[in-house]
């Protein structure tokens, strides 16, 4: 059973660190401010929600699986509000000097 | 080399570019964001070194309330560079740059000498935490074994807050703090400050609860509850209270006053000034804790808001 | 996202008693809320009911309750296509990010929606910044604004799906 | 598995580390913004990895924090800080 949990942390962990991987390598790569953007709130929150769903066989209860599954959900809500506004104030271009 | 050891070194590194970087940059702004991320990076060093109780803090202030002082000043800074042509003199520039050299190295002399092991009273603190039955040291050292230090630094707020509401003009005396903030109360920020307060109440108040036996306390949970009322004030949901008002005023004592009664009590009927009777210890610090994170929140909020800027009548 | 989606009752009525059972099921998630953070323990009663307390009644002044009819099984679906767009989002980033073409045709695209500003609007917007290659970029009269990592993508089709998929679950009014 | 967790957290970290070079460098405001939102993410992450590998419950809460928080930078960039600028509706990007 332990062995099971542990090759689901495995895989998981890795998968998320490779969309932080993927993440960086978009925000070195992608040309301008709202393609970056993409790259950072997809990419990252992706790897977040693997890298909790990696530690969730590894918690020691319930309560500790669920505050993590919490933490991801504030985390996506940030992201996703954060993109918004940041893609507002890109587009409008005057806080871009 | 362990992989503990290289994480640490990458670490440090991290910190270490992101720190230079932020001195280098000549612009404001980019320094200040530097600046708000090197805070959040520490956070992760205070977790590394096993001080949760202050990562806890770092990350509650310099995620929520220190980056928006800082950006804030930072804009006014802006507004103001536009205003101001001179550059500080070569003279000026050589003259700081030596100081902060000369502070760098004493600071780095003083840790190279530091004797092995360092001296240290955590056993001590550990040892008599049956005293107040908290099980969290760092509670017990601020509550009670350091009480006195702690209670001032309250005071100190309450003087921080008197400073800058002096800075009010006349015609504003006991009016609003800041400016009334505006925003779309159909848009993103305010579909966020709907959602995200009540969210942040009941974590604030698990922080300050939790302070007693794990990391977390009276002024971690203030910090976040004040970053909840500061999210709905600058989504234009919520204003700044009259600063003349009676029960504003009670807030901003209530903290500093219960912990100075309590102090006064073990002087009258105790050992000494700040001793609580053992049996009562643990609901007296918690008393005290809630007083002072209410304080605490209304505080930083009020720091925040700045000097009163709108008279009393519309 | 904890407040507000709240389970409710298929026959809410509007008027006291909607807000009544919409204070009592947002006073239940918060409770879940504490429970997962601190645990159960009767030590906790006080600080539990302090917070689930202020915190509803914070939600329930920033946040009216609503009226509309919600129908659990059309939630679960949305949060499944949701988890699964975002899933997508995320691979398909990545995929652009490490392909040695880059490939990239940034732009922004119109889409017309019959969501009326405001709350409604704003959790279409917040999910869809989730759903791959887009991002909501501002607002005009009846028009959300996306600014897009592939203009040639079916993006409007893909939207005008998801805006049907929330409406069932949340405004089946 | 510690170990593996160990080296997930440098990795994620040297991802953080590469990621603020880039977006720091800017070359506008938007994208030095960014920088906390990365920090956030990554940061959350490492929190979580380490508290695991290292057993360090308290980090899960450090981890909360940040990401209760994670958005305030941002909102303190749209609205330029609580500085009367923003008040009067012509530097705010919010107001539309």
């Amino acid at each position: 059973m332990s062995l099971a949990r542990d090759v689901m942390t495995i895989a998981a962990v890795s998968a998320g660190a490779f969309f932080f991987l993927a993440g960086t390598v978009g925000l070195l790569r992608f040309p301008d401010t709202l393609t970056r953007l993409h790259a950072l709130t997809k990419a990252d929150n992706l790897g977040l929600g693997l890298v909790v769903l990696g530690l969730l066989p590894q918690a020691a209860s319930l309560r500790d699986g669920l505050k993590l599954v919490g933490i991801w959900l504030l985390g996506l809500l940030a992201g996703a509000t954060v993109s918004q506004l940041i893609a507002r104030a890109a587009r409008h271009g005057q806080l871009n000097r | 080399m362990s992989i503990e050891t290289v994480i640490e070194i990458v670490l440090a590194a991290v910190v270490l570019t992101l720190g230079v970087w932020t001195i280098v940059v000549p612009e404001t702004f980019s320094a200040t964001v530097g600046f708000v991320a090197y805070g959040l990076l520490v956070a992760l060093i205070w977790v590394r070194l096993d001080a949760a109780d202050v990562a806890l803090t770092e990350a509650a202030i310099g995620g929520g309330l220190g980056g928006v002082l800082l950006l804030g000043a930072a804009a006014r800074l802006r507004d103001a560079d536009m205003m101001a042509d001179a550059r500080p003199g070569k003279l000026l520039r050589a003259g700081a740059a030596a100081l902060s050299v000369l502070t760098a190295a004493v600071l780095a002399g003083v840790v190279l000498l530091l004797p092995d092991p360092a001296p240290t009273l955590a056993p001590a603190a550990v040892a008599n935490a049956w005293a107040t039955g908290l099980s969290n040291p760092v509670t017990n050292v601020l509550m009670a074994f350091r009480a006195m230090d702690t209670m001032l630094e309250k005071v100190v707020l309450l003087l921080a807050i008197i400073g800058v509401w002096s800075l009010a003009p006349d015609s504003a005396w006991g009016g609003r703090p800041g400016p009334r903030h505006q925003a779309d109360p159909r848009g993103v920020l305010a579909f966020l400050a709907r959602l995200l307060p009540p969210v942040g109440i009941v974590i604030g108040i698990y922080i300050l609860w939790t302070g007693s036996d794990h990391p977390g306390g009276a002024f971690q949970g203030g910090a976040i509850l004040a970053s909840m009322w500061l999210l709905a004030i600058m989504a234009g949901l919520a204003d700044t209270p009259l600063v003349s008002h009676r029960s504003v005023r009670f807030i901003l004592v209530a903290g500093p006053g219960l912990f100075l009664l309590v102090g006064l009590a073990g002087l009258l009927f105790g050992a000494a000034f700040l001793s609580y009777p053992p049996a009562l210890a643990k609901p007296l610090i918690l008393g005290i804790e809630i007083a002072m994170t209410l304080t605490i929140a209304a505080t930083l909020g009020l720091l925040l808001a700045g000097a009163p800027e709108r008279s009393t009548e519309p | 996202m904890r407040g507000p989606s709240g389970k409710r009752d298929a026959h809410t009525g509007v008027g006291v008693g909607a807000s009544w059972r919409s204070a009592a099921s947002r006073a239940a998630w918060f409770l879940c809320l504490w429970l997962v953070l601190a645990g159960a323990s009767l030590d906790d009663i006080p600080a539990a009911t302090i917070a689930v307390a202020t915190a509803t009644w914070t939600s329930l002044r920033l946040l009216e309750p609503g009226t509309s009819r919600r129908s659990p099984r059309a939630i679960l679906r949305l949060a499944l296509l949701f988890l699964y767009q975002s899933i997508v989002a995320g691979v398909d980033v990545a995929r652009r990010a490490l392909d040695p073409g880059l490939p990239l045709r940034p732009g922004f695209v119109a889409y017309p929606t019959r969501l009326p500003r405001g709350l409604r609007r704003n959790v279409f917007a917040t999910l869809t910044s989730l759903l791959p290659g887009t991002v909501p970029a501002g607002e005009e009269e009846a028009q959300l604004l996306y600014h897009c990592l592939d203009v040639d993508q079916p993006v409007i089709a893909e939207l005008d799906q998801e805006e049907a998929a929330l409406a069932r679950a949340l405004y089946n009014d | 598995m510690t170990e593996f967790l160990t080296v997930a957290v440098g990795f994620i970290l040297a991802m953080l580390a590469l990621g603020l070079l880039s977006i720091l460098r800017g070359p506008g405001d938007a994208d030095r913004v960014m920088a906390t939102q990365l920090i956030g993410t990554g940061g959350i992450a490492t929190l979580l990895l380490l508290g695991t590998a290292a057993s360090i419950p308290a980090a899960i809460d450090v981890a909360l924090t940040l990401a209760l928080l994670a958005t305030f930078t941002s909102i303190a960039f749209v609205k330029k800080g609580l500085s009367r600028f923003a008040a009067d509706g012509t530097a705010s990007t919010e107001d539309e």
